[in-house]
């Protein structure tokens, strides 16, 4: 297929991860992420996979568990509450080191909150919801063809590390059409050696597991992992610059707010503000190295979430006080516009670059 | 010449187990792995351990194993039985994973007739944490958790969670046994060989559930926990095939 | 000649193999092993029939039987 | 040129498809283009929304809040969105159901009677298709040919189906009255 | 009784929280914080309240969140895996802003781990392991007295701002005895009006819930949420400074890792080094203003935990670059020595001030 | 004079609801309410609304309500009852709700003989995340997860959840109703009053099942969905007292 | 005389009660009501019994029935 | 001074109780003390052991690692722990089970054979007491009186059970062999 179609993003983030070898899914409908499951259920059925409706999402990704176990290319998606739900199960797999993407595509909080797009689940995704000291790798695309994309790209990341890879998304972008190139079908065949599969010839069992009673076993366990973790933080930071050389002010936006902040950013370059957008496309690795770098020729951040403020942590932790850091959050789906994020960089201004 | 006629199968390992003195956990491993031996299902089998005292249960089993989070075990089974659904996979859980914080796994593994068999091993008790109330634990028995004795008023009556399964159309097969003496530990495996055979025919969900010995958390010797055993856990929990349905008599 | 061979480091003591055997040969010993357990054993080799019982009866493996 | 356009009407009425057609259009025509609907609990009871971008730019925010042009399908669709309608913009209404004409004096009207005109053509359903017909007719979103394509995409080349949603398009066309 | 007791932590939490007036415990046995539920098993049928073995962590919470959100002081603890589980229902409860303390003896991850000590749900406690923008008051008591006395300021805290309240301790201080004296019986009193009680007379039915469809009610509710932890912010910090006057090194350190660091600093102050300890009692809200006070002063930091570094993103923050913030951590259950932290001192003093 | 001989029950708001057209939600809600006024228990009334299309509850019945978490809405009511053991505390859930991913609460609401009442509508189908299958959902019914019908193999057949409840102690009253029609309306109400009945007397765990219609994710109209539920539902649920204890009879 | 009252922004036009009616006079109009729905009325008032077959049936509590 | 002690046995031989009355017997003489367990998989198959610390300063960590004092009641306990202990320090062994000496020629070794002792006393269940008498003849941690103060407590004034353990703990400070 080398035309564009217009796809809603749930069903991109489906077809994709068909694209990419995937054919075991496992979920539980929630909104607003309940089409990427239903899409599952029709397209699984042609490719000859597996869509399976958990009994919950505590359920749907100890299947993941199980199936990423046994070496498949898997995966689970949900919103929110669900993903909460699944933080133990996380928290296995990251242990196990075990490769499977999950989707949050995130609505309101907390608890029931509404299901409206939200980017208040950015701890959660990228500090661990779960319990231990273990990262996922997240990835925000801000796109419908970026869901497409990267969500291959994490289906590859959780191999070649076995690990968890999350997409984030928001409400936004898994309910909107657009157009969007689908790649060609993908053949993954990255050999598992580890995987439970049964003997099958082989000597030594093969045992998928995350004890480790002895004490400075569980510590070299987690040293492996935190070595792992800093191959990763080194090799896979993706971000997008956009009008960042000279510019003064750097707005700090990933997924739907980066869109906004771009539209922004045009009008207020067309009215003479040196503006510019970095928007990191991993969250976790955070793109640590180009704010170093950034923060030498900007004059102040200015971070945009649809939250009350949590990636601006990273981002402070990366500037490390050498400029200020702002924020301008909205919240429980509310989505701020154009002319509003217009407005904060002209108060920035008018304040003298102080906000 | 001097034949071995009685000695380890090959589908355990030649280590020993942490589990205590007298603990039935170590027979019911013996005797899958000896079915396991016997139809030559070694290389084809992998198994899913719960958390619970045989949450090393993979250290002991001479096959592929999958250690599942507490409860998770029918879940787990799942994931992996729909990626290799020529292999055999087992779930070998406890009463306090099976029935109380994986009761929804167990329940949806049954009623989707996942092509798992589950060994419940019902010994009344949280054993690995210290001995705790599990649903399966008797009125009247003291726990650590029930000091005073298990009390119907405000922590219910036993469950019996086999007779609940039972129930599940998906659920083709379900059956009780006991371990203690030489001919119950026969009828407990032909019922867990059944419940394989099912499995590798394909016909749907089979549990058996092993009434247990916990003798520490009992807090009595391994001798006395089979007498309290018998006298205190059979009336609550006959033993027999509870389920067989068509297919499976067929 | 039938026999059972114990082994006494894998031993736990339990005594459920001694209840087993229909000959009533196996017993504790009052000697513990590495592990502080007192293992079992056969005290008159020649009363057994080899059938297993007590091998079967056994949580921990620990006996072998020998014909 | 942006276009940021809000559709509400009943479910039922094809809001959604319209806003589809629209989007796929102007995806034929290399313009930018977004959709997406509104899924809040306004759902239950009845009413359904999208909203669709057809630019030349590089769309930032799909979720439409304040439009360029308002298609009110129905009355609590014009009650509901006509205060947030841009200065200068344009609703369309559909006065088949309608009962009144919008407030705003700053903004353009469009009229077509979409249920009667669907009644005269015997098909009820197109009602939504023949309001988009007036609504090109009066603003240069897309062209016509894009949106017939768009419905031979859309309907999966039935040509029944499309020949059919094509004459209401044009009835539409004919039909529109303002501006 | 004015007499002190030898008690174990787990324990001396139980009874702190039955003199707090706690009646109704939901839990779940998880090897380390298993006594305190075994505790509670015992003392509240001695006490005529409620001890309820939930057949979950999940149930477990939802039990907390419909007896707080009956009006009852309620709590529920466990170790890592069960926390996890309790994520969704946490979010609930910050969602529907419902008083409850939540224990968690924390041990090694991630996954089943080890049952040993660990500090590392340090971000799942501090930065909301669950969905949304919330926060949990989180308490790190560092002896068994604190156990008792942070226990009990905990329902308090919680009923004031109608806030879950966490005490955040490890596998160490819930297994460990130390004499510790215990509190008279307090009787909680604070007037819950808002509690679902049926309405007795009241006209207007008291609804529980943190639903919140209409995205400008959400952002609203969201807002005077953050006030709330604003608030909290300014009023609740609690730390413990020792030989920080002049201190040129300051370990920062909470929990049982803050002993060992007080052992260590006694011994090289002994053989002349500045070295003084900071020491955040609430990690939520993290005492930010000390830091800032310290920086002035200090030539730089060093933070010390079980895990691979999660406070120390904080104390980074807090410090905002002003100063050097190096890290030193154990995990899997390793503890490390007196001995082992004193050389981590002389190391930055032989590095001339640098790890 | 004219004098009102039908409306509004005291325990319902005089709102709008937000059900669809024809959507029996809105008939149990009322029923519901007009035992709870019969009985006078409006003051003691403590309701635990779910998540699902009914996840607005709260705002129609009218007196105390918690909003549970999706599927917890027995954990919460448990929470709740034993603050206010006086009060009348009672679980409304739909079907995913509480077949799913609330399974493993329900059950053990169950064993532990909680005294709480349970609504359980089952329409065979997630209603609020529009139309997916639910455990409940029939053979061969298309839903937006079941695209070619559900078929037994891979997910089973319909979990009769009343069924399986009914074997457990704690529970000493189950019945399933339906509310399509008068004769039956008055069969429904009066086991759910029995249910409330029972709980106000501490006798355990009662549950309603009320087989109920969704037109909208059933694609039908609301006659037609009456029809289909009669004809397609009944058979794979029976009406009637699946289970009333002694205690309960006396 | 009984007679049925309809709240008709209230009604959702399900037809339930139409078919609940013993007498057969509900019936659904041709004129929606502002969220859109065809109510239902009572075409003969003179005909209804009373009963209040058609308020019980009614989900919406759209029907009240006099005396 | 700051004792660190690490009891070592199997489980049943009251290795628990044995650190509590330690700790108890400390915390009466105002000393700062801490117990902890070892919690480990160790449990399952029998060995136990606890940390007890005793000092006249603020305790850090409870948990010891390198003891200032060892009691291994037996041999897989003194096999165990006998390399962790500081140099210098003492090796309390129960030489009624254990059956050699310890290795380490910069640590002292007392000797109780203190099983034999419990059932020359009758109850097999002392030996720990009879242990603990021992080593407190010969190290100076808590008074005998603090002892037998705490085990009026633990056993919560049952005379017959204190006295017994008063008897017990007296032979072993009689018996005591070494240093
Ligand atoms: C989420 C979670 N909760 C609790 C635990 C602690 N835990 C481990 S095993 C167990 C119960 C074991 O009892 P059972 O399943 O009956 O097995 P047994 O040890 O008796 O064989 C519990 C509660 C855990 N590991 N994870
Ligand atoms: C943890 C979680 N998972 C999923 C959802 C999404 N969700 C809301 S309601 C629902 C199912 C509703 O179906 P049912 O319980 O049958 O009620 P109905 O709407 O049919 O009355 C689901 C899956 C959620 N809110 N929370
Ligand atoms: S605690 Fe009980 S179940 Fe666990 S190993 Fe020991 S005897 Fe067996
Ligand atoms: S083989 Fe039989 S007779 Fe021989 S020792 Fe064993 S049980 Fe006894
Ligand atoms: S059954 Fe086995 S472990 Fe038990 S006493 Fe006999 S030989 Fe030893
Ligand atoms: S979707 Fe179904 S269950 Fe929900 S309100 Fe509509 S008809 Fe009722
Ligand atoms: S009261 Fe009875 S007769 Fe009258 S309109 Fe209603 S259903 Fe018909
Ligand atoms: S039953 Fe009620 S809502 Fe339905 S048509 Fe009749 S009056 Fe209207
Ligand atoms: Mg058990
Ligand atoms: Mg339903």
């Amino acid at each position: 297929m080398s035309e564009k179609v217009l796809m809603k993003g749930n069903e991109a983030i489906g077809e994709a991860a068909i694209a990419a070898g995937c054919r075991y899914y496992f979920g539980y409908p929630i909104t607003p992420q309940t089409e990427l499951a239903e899409y599952m259920a029709k397209r699984m059925a042609e490719v000859n996979g597996v869509f399976l409706q958990a009994e919950s999402e505590v359920a749907a990704i100890n299947m993941v568990y199980g199936a990423a176990g046994a070496g498949a290319r898997t995966m689970t998606s949900s919103s929110s509450p669900g993903i909460s739900l699944k933080q133990e199960g996380i928290s296995y797999i990251a242990g196990a080191e075990l490769p499977c993407v999950i989707v949050n595509i995130s609505r309101g909080g907390p608890g029931l909150g509404s299901i409206q797009p939200s980017q208040a689940d950015y701890f959660q995704a990228t500090k661990g919801g779960g319990h231990g000291d273990y990262r996922n790798i997240v990835i925000a695309p801000n796109s419908v063809q970026e869901l497409v994309n990267h969500t291959i790209k994490a289906f590859d990341l959780a191999d070649k590390y076995r690990n968890p890879v999350m997409v984030l998304g928001d409400g936004a972008l898994g309910q909107m059409m657009e157009p969007v190139l689908l790649p060609e079908r993908i053949l993954a065949s990255t050999p598992k050696p580890w995987a439970a599969t049964g003997l099958r010839g082989r000597s030594k069992p093969n045992i998928i597991n995350s004890l480790y009673l002895i004490p400075n076993q569980l510590e070299e366990h987690n040293l492996r992992l935190q070595k792992k973790y800093y191959d990763i933080s080194k090799a896979e930071v993706m971000y997008e610059e956009y009008n960042t050389d000279e510019a003064e002010l750097i707005i700090v936006a990933y997924g739907i707010t980066s869109r906004i902040a771009r539209s922004a950013i045009d009008k207020a370059r067309k009215d003479g503000y040196k503006v510019g957008l970095l928007r990191p496309i991993t969250l976790w690795p955070f793109p640590v190295d180009i704010f170093t770098k950034l923060a030498n020729t900007a004059k102040a951040f200015l971070t945009l979430e649809l939250s009350a403020g949590q990636m601006v942590e990273d981002v402070r932790l990366s500037v490390n006080g050498c400029k200020p850091v702002y924020f301008y959050g909205r919240m429980g789906g509310m989505i701020p516009s154009t002319k509003e994020i217009y407005g904060q960089i002209v108060k920035y201004y008018s304040n003298g670059g102080e906000q | 010449m001097v034949e071995k006629i009685f000695t380890r199968p090959k589908s355990l390992t030649d280590v020993p187990t942490h589990y205590c003195p007298g603990c039935h956990h170590g027979l019911v491993h013996r005797l899958i792995a000896e079915i396991i031996d016997e139809t030559h299902l070694q290389a084809t089998t992998i198994g899913i351990a719960p958390v619970g005292c045989s949450v090393l249960a993979y250290d002991y089993f001479n096959f592929d194993m999958v250690g599942a989070a507490h409860g998770r075990a029918p879940a787990v089974a799942t994931g992996v039985k729909r990626v290799h659904p020529e292999n055999l996979v087992f779930t070998y859980q406890g009463d306090g994973d099976i029935a109380a914080i994986g009761c929804a796994e167990i329940v949806h593994a049954a009623v989707r007739g996942e092509k798992i068999s589950t060994i419940f091993i019902n010994n009344a008790i949280y054993g690995m944490t210290g001995g705790q109330m599990a649903p399966t634990t008797l009125i009247s028995q003291v726990t650590n958790t029930t000091p005073y004795g298990r009390c119907a008023e405000g922590t219910g009556k036993p469950l019996r969670l086999s007779e609940m399964i039972a129930t599940i159309d998906g659920a083709v097969y379900v059956a009780r046994v006991a371990v203690h003496d030489s001919i119950h530990m026969t009828k407990a495996k032909q019922c867990i060989k059944k419940a394989f055979d099912i499995q590798m025919k394909g016909l749907g969900f089979a549990m058996v559930e092993v009434l247990s010995t916990c003798p520490t958390n009992w807090g009595m010797s391994p001798l006395k926990a089979v007498d309290w055993m018998k006298e205190n856990m059979f009336p609550q929990f006959p033993l027999g095939v509870l389920k067989a349905s068509e297919e499976v008599l067929k | 000649m039938p026999k059972p061979l114990f082994n006494s480091e894998r031993c736990k003591g339990c005594a459920l193999c001694t209840v087993a055997c229909p000959k009533k040969i196996l017993e504790i010993s009052n000697q513990f092993n590495s592990k502080g357990y007192y293992p079992a054993n056969c005290v008159d080799v020649s009363k057994c029939i080899g059938c297993c019982l007590c091998a079967k009866a056994c949580p921990d493996i620990a006996i072998e039987i020998y014909k | 040129m942006t276009h940021e356009i809000i559709i509400a009407g009943f479910g039922g009425q094809g809001i959604m498809l319209m806003g589809q057609l629209l989007a796929y259009a102007g995806m034929l025509e290399k313009k930018h283009v977004s959709w997406i609907p509104s899924y809040g609990p306004e759902m239950r009871g009845g009413t359904a929304n999208c909203s669709v971008i057809v630019s030349d730019q590089v769309i930032g925010a799909p979720i439409v809040s304040e439009p360029t042009i308002l298609i009110a399908m129905n009355n609590p669709s014009l009650f509901k969105f006509e205060q947030s309608v841009q200065a200068g913009g344009t609703i369309i209404v559909n006065s088949s159901l309608v009962s009144r004409d919008p407030l705003r004096d700053d903004v353009t009207t469009i009229k077509i009677p979409a249920n009667d005109i669907a009644d005269q053509l015997g098909i009820k359903r197109v009602a939504n298709i023949v309001t988009l017909g007036a609504m090109l007719k009066k603003i240069d979103i897309v062209e016509k040919d894009s949106i017939i394509k768009s419905l031979n995409k859309v309907f999966n080349s039935k040509p029944d189906i499309v020949t059919l949603n094509t004459v209401a398009f044009e009835r539409g066309q004919l039909d529109v009255i303002g501006k």
